[in-house]
């Protein structure tokens, strides 16, 4: 099996799944029980939290554990409305964010805020100086995502992070697709409020963070008990956190040998494709781009079907097609981005991930094209 | 996701293709949905004689025409008419819920090609009564 | 180790750890991802949101996994008060709910919500009648625990079900302390949502549900993508919710056998340690009570003490319910039963599980005894 989905998921690493393996069934204690199995536990929640918020250049009391990237982007956006609704009700987002940042704007109009939607350019980046537009007295909250996991673009977030500050204005970034695979630091980035998940960095599934600044006031999603610091309630997933502790300490280590890797292997996806297939367009921005990510559009086709025929020969993609997506809509990121819908249908992402191999990217080079061949000759639209 | 028989169709598509001199064409759909479909035909005394079609869709609206084609071919138009979305999911064997609206693609595209084929045929009778008429004027 | 706190936290099942361990490395897809990988989770999601759903007599799509008991509380009481807020704004509680009810209750307060809370007895049983007096023709939505951690005592939730359901109410149960120990029925609960949580019947941390009766509108708390029928956003944990079902699919076949098992061993607390312990008063109803829970108040000495003694010995108990305990407050559910603030301290609350046996129970009665006379003739409450 060829796999090149690592967005949607990734096996945890050898030494993640040791670490958790012994919180199932030996130190299984809760957290909040005052005796020794309770205490155990405890230790190891926070020896996570420490990991993790050294990942990323925080506190390690900066650092609330969610059970997914969701519920950190619910959390943030949901939990700053709420507290701060006093002093406004405008909040400022990209039209590229994920569904979890863009569905809870909804949500948030129709509790009476205001959202303000950034355009983007064909690259899918927001342009620093239509936040400063957006700005209003009444803003407060902004949200733009470190980088985008479909078409790969990274953010100029620091620079949005520093307008934001000399306006007061908080600032959060769902930096899922980026925490663990490059370097991220909340100091450079100049955010207040940052999701992460542990699975972008080969952790398990279940664990997850918001990184709250110190002093910046929230209020819980979840009521309940008085878990990290009343913020979140509910019996913390231990084995998951204590994964996901790992896997940070492991991916800080790791970065930069992981992001060469990665590099290598991307770039020549994106150098090879459109040679092999004509009328292939890159998607994203060519250099301010996930070192993993490899989108493409391929007209006259359209996505789930070169995924499934892709799937036949054993290689795991993804695709942003209308098809794809349940809701049978096309990507909002890539209309967004201009992408016509037809194009748009075309859509191929590739997300790499440690283990894959030079071997892998050859049998994609190998395997698509015929695929794309057969597709395009019954395809209307197609015309030799 | 899919069932067997969708897949098997998907993967082995019968009657892809154009008929130049098709006697009815019928185009459904709309590339930003991401899906056309369009089926060609070729009628003998009232029975479709051949059939094609080409699609830019998702594997269900592949394994949709596919099915269509397989079950318009030989049939009476009155019959080929009368052929729903939902014998064309049952002879899927099922379609998941979301991709239901593909199977109407695949007998719209059909009926389509036989109200063409009907029209162009009107139109050619009209026209040769026309001429007819003409002729005796 | 003797580990009497199992309403804190239990270990998996061996059959359940062997479960969920392909989860983690070999099949690690994204449900949602529509290649094979991807297939395999979701086929394993749906499986286990059938064991879960067999367990309580519900149908598979009624079930909607959560992270925690918290979340499904959360969830069922905002998510049902946004949702029909605009055919009333009252809601029911009992005064002895779990803090992720009581707390959510108040945030619901705060945005503009009524809340009652229902009296209960000197058993900490809430009485239908009382019930029947808090419906008005605004409320919305009455949720009552089906039994409490703390003191163990069941509630009547068919009768005070079938009230709500000829008064056209929304009925929630907090299930969370019988789901898996207990047989529990959505049809002969007469309820429209119901919280369970894995680690009650030795599935996973990370991995609980909410029943939602098929019709019953609600709005999510986690927007985002598709997963759970749009209900709950965010990628699925895998591996615990595999394991939830494995555990479910056990207690099912095993819940009498375990209730058996559990009784006895409960009886024989309750009959001895008043004997042993003199001024011992058993809190919760004497019969309708889970089969595991013994909750005492021990006059005169305090419950952080006795249970540092204990764990000392090796003998791992609680005082109030877990997440309480470290707000140094005394459990709300004992001053609701009438119970005196100094009584109170005294608490201790042994949950029995499935490894326990005599011996634990015998060890208990030693070390206990002496612990106590030690901490009372330290106590200036205490006259002999
Ligand atoms: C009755 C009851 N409800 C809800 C909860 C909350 O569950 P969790 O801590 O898993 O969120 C608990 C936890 O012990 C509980 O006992
Ligand atoms: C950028 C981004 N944000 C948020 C999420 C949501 O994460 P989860 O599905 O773990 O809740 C994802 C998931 O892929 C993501 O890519
Ligand atoms: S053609 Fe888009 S869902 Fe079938
Ligand atoms: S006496 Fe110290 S916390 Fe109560």
């Amino acid at each position: 099996m060829v796999y090149l989905d690592y967005i949607a998921a990734a096996p945890v690493l050898p030494e993640v799944y040791e670490a958790m393996l012994p919180y199932f069934t030996e130190h299984w204690g809760n957290p909040s029980s005052i005796h020794e199995l309770g205490e155990k536990a405890r230790e190891a929640l926070e020896k996570a939290r420490a990991q993790v918020a050294d990942l990323i250049g925080a506190a390690p009391e900066e650092i609330i554990f969610t059970s997914c990237g969701t519920e950190a982007n619910n959390f943030a956006l949901k939990g700053i409305a709420w507290a701060h609704q006093n002093r406004g009700k405008h909040i400022v987002i990209s039209s590229v964010e994920h569904f979890s940042i863009m569905h809870c704007a909804k949500t948030l109009e129709r509790w009476g805020f205001e959202v303000t939607r950034l355009p983007v350019d064909s690259y899918g980046m927001v342009n620093p100086a239509d936040v400063e537009k957006a700005l209003r007295p009444d803003t407060i909250l902004v949200s733009v995502m470190h980088a985008n996991n479909e078409v790969g673009t990274i953010q100029p977030i620091a620079e949005i992070g520093r307008l934001c500050r000399e306006r007061n204005v908080l600032f959060h970034t769902d930096a899922v697709a980026t925490v663990g695979l490059i370097p991220v630091n909340v100091e450079e980035l100049n955010v207040d409020l940052l999701t992460l998940s542990a699975n972008t960095f080969y952790g398990p599934k279940g664990a997850a963070a918001l990184y709250l600044r110190k002093g910046v006031r929230i209020q819980p999603l979840l009521d309940g008990g008085i878990q990290e610091r009343g913020l979140r309630a509910g019996t913390e997933n231990v084995p998951a956190i204590v994964g996901m502790g790992v896997a940070a300490a492991i991916a800080k280590k790791e970065t930069n040998s992981r992001i060469r890797h990665l590099q290598a292997l991307r770039d020549r996806l994106i150098e090879e494709l459109p040679k092999r297939i004509p009328d292939t367009i890159l998607l994203g921005h060519p250099h301010q781009r996930l070192p993993n990510n490899v989108s493409v559009a391929i007209e006259y086709v359209e996505g789930e079907s070169m995924l499934l025929f892709m799937d036949m020969a054993g290689i795991r993609i993804s695709s942003g097609s209308a098809c794809v997506s349940r809701s049978l809509k096309v990507s909002h990121v890539m209309l967004a981005m201009g992408i016509s819908a037809a194009t748009a249908q075309g859509s191929l992402v590739f997300t790499l991930g440690i283990h894959n191999t030079e071997k892998d990217v050859d049998r994609v080079l190998a395997a698509l094209p015929p695929v794309v061949q057969r597709l395009r000759e019954m395809s209307p639209l197609y015309h030799k | 996701m899919y069932s067997a028989k969708v897949m098997e169709h998907f993967l082995h598509p019968r009657n892809v293709g154009v008929i130049e001199d098709a006697d009815g064409v019928g185009e459904v759909g709309n590339p930003a949905c991401g899906d056309v479909m369009t089926f060609y035909v070729k009628v003998k005394e009232d029975r479709i004689a051949e059939v094609k079609f080409q699609t830019f869709g998702c594997a269900a609206a592949i394994a949709v025409a596919s099915m269509v084609s397989e079950m318009a071919k030989g049939k009476h138009i009155s019959e080929a008419l009368k052929i729903t979305n939902r014998d064309v999911a049952e002879a899927l064997e099922g379609l998941p819920k979301q991709k239901l609206h593909c199977s109407n693609l695949g007998a719209d595209a059909l009926h389509k090609a036989i109200e063409d084929y009907l029209a162009r045929k009107k139109e050619k009778e009209a026209g040769d009564d026309g001429n007819q008429s003409s002729c005796a004027r």
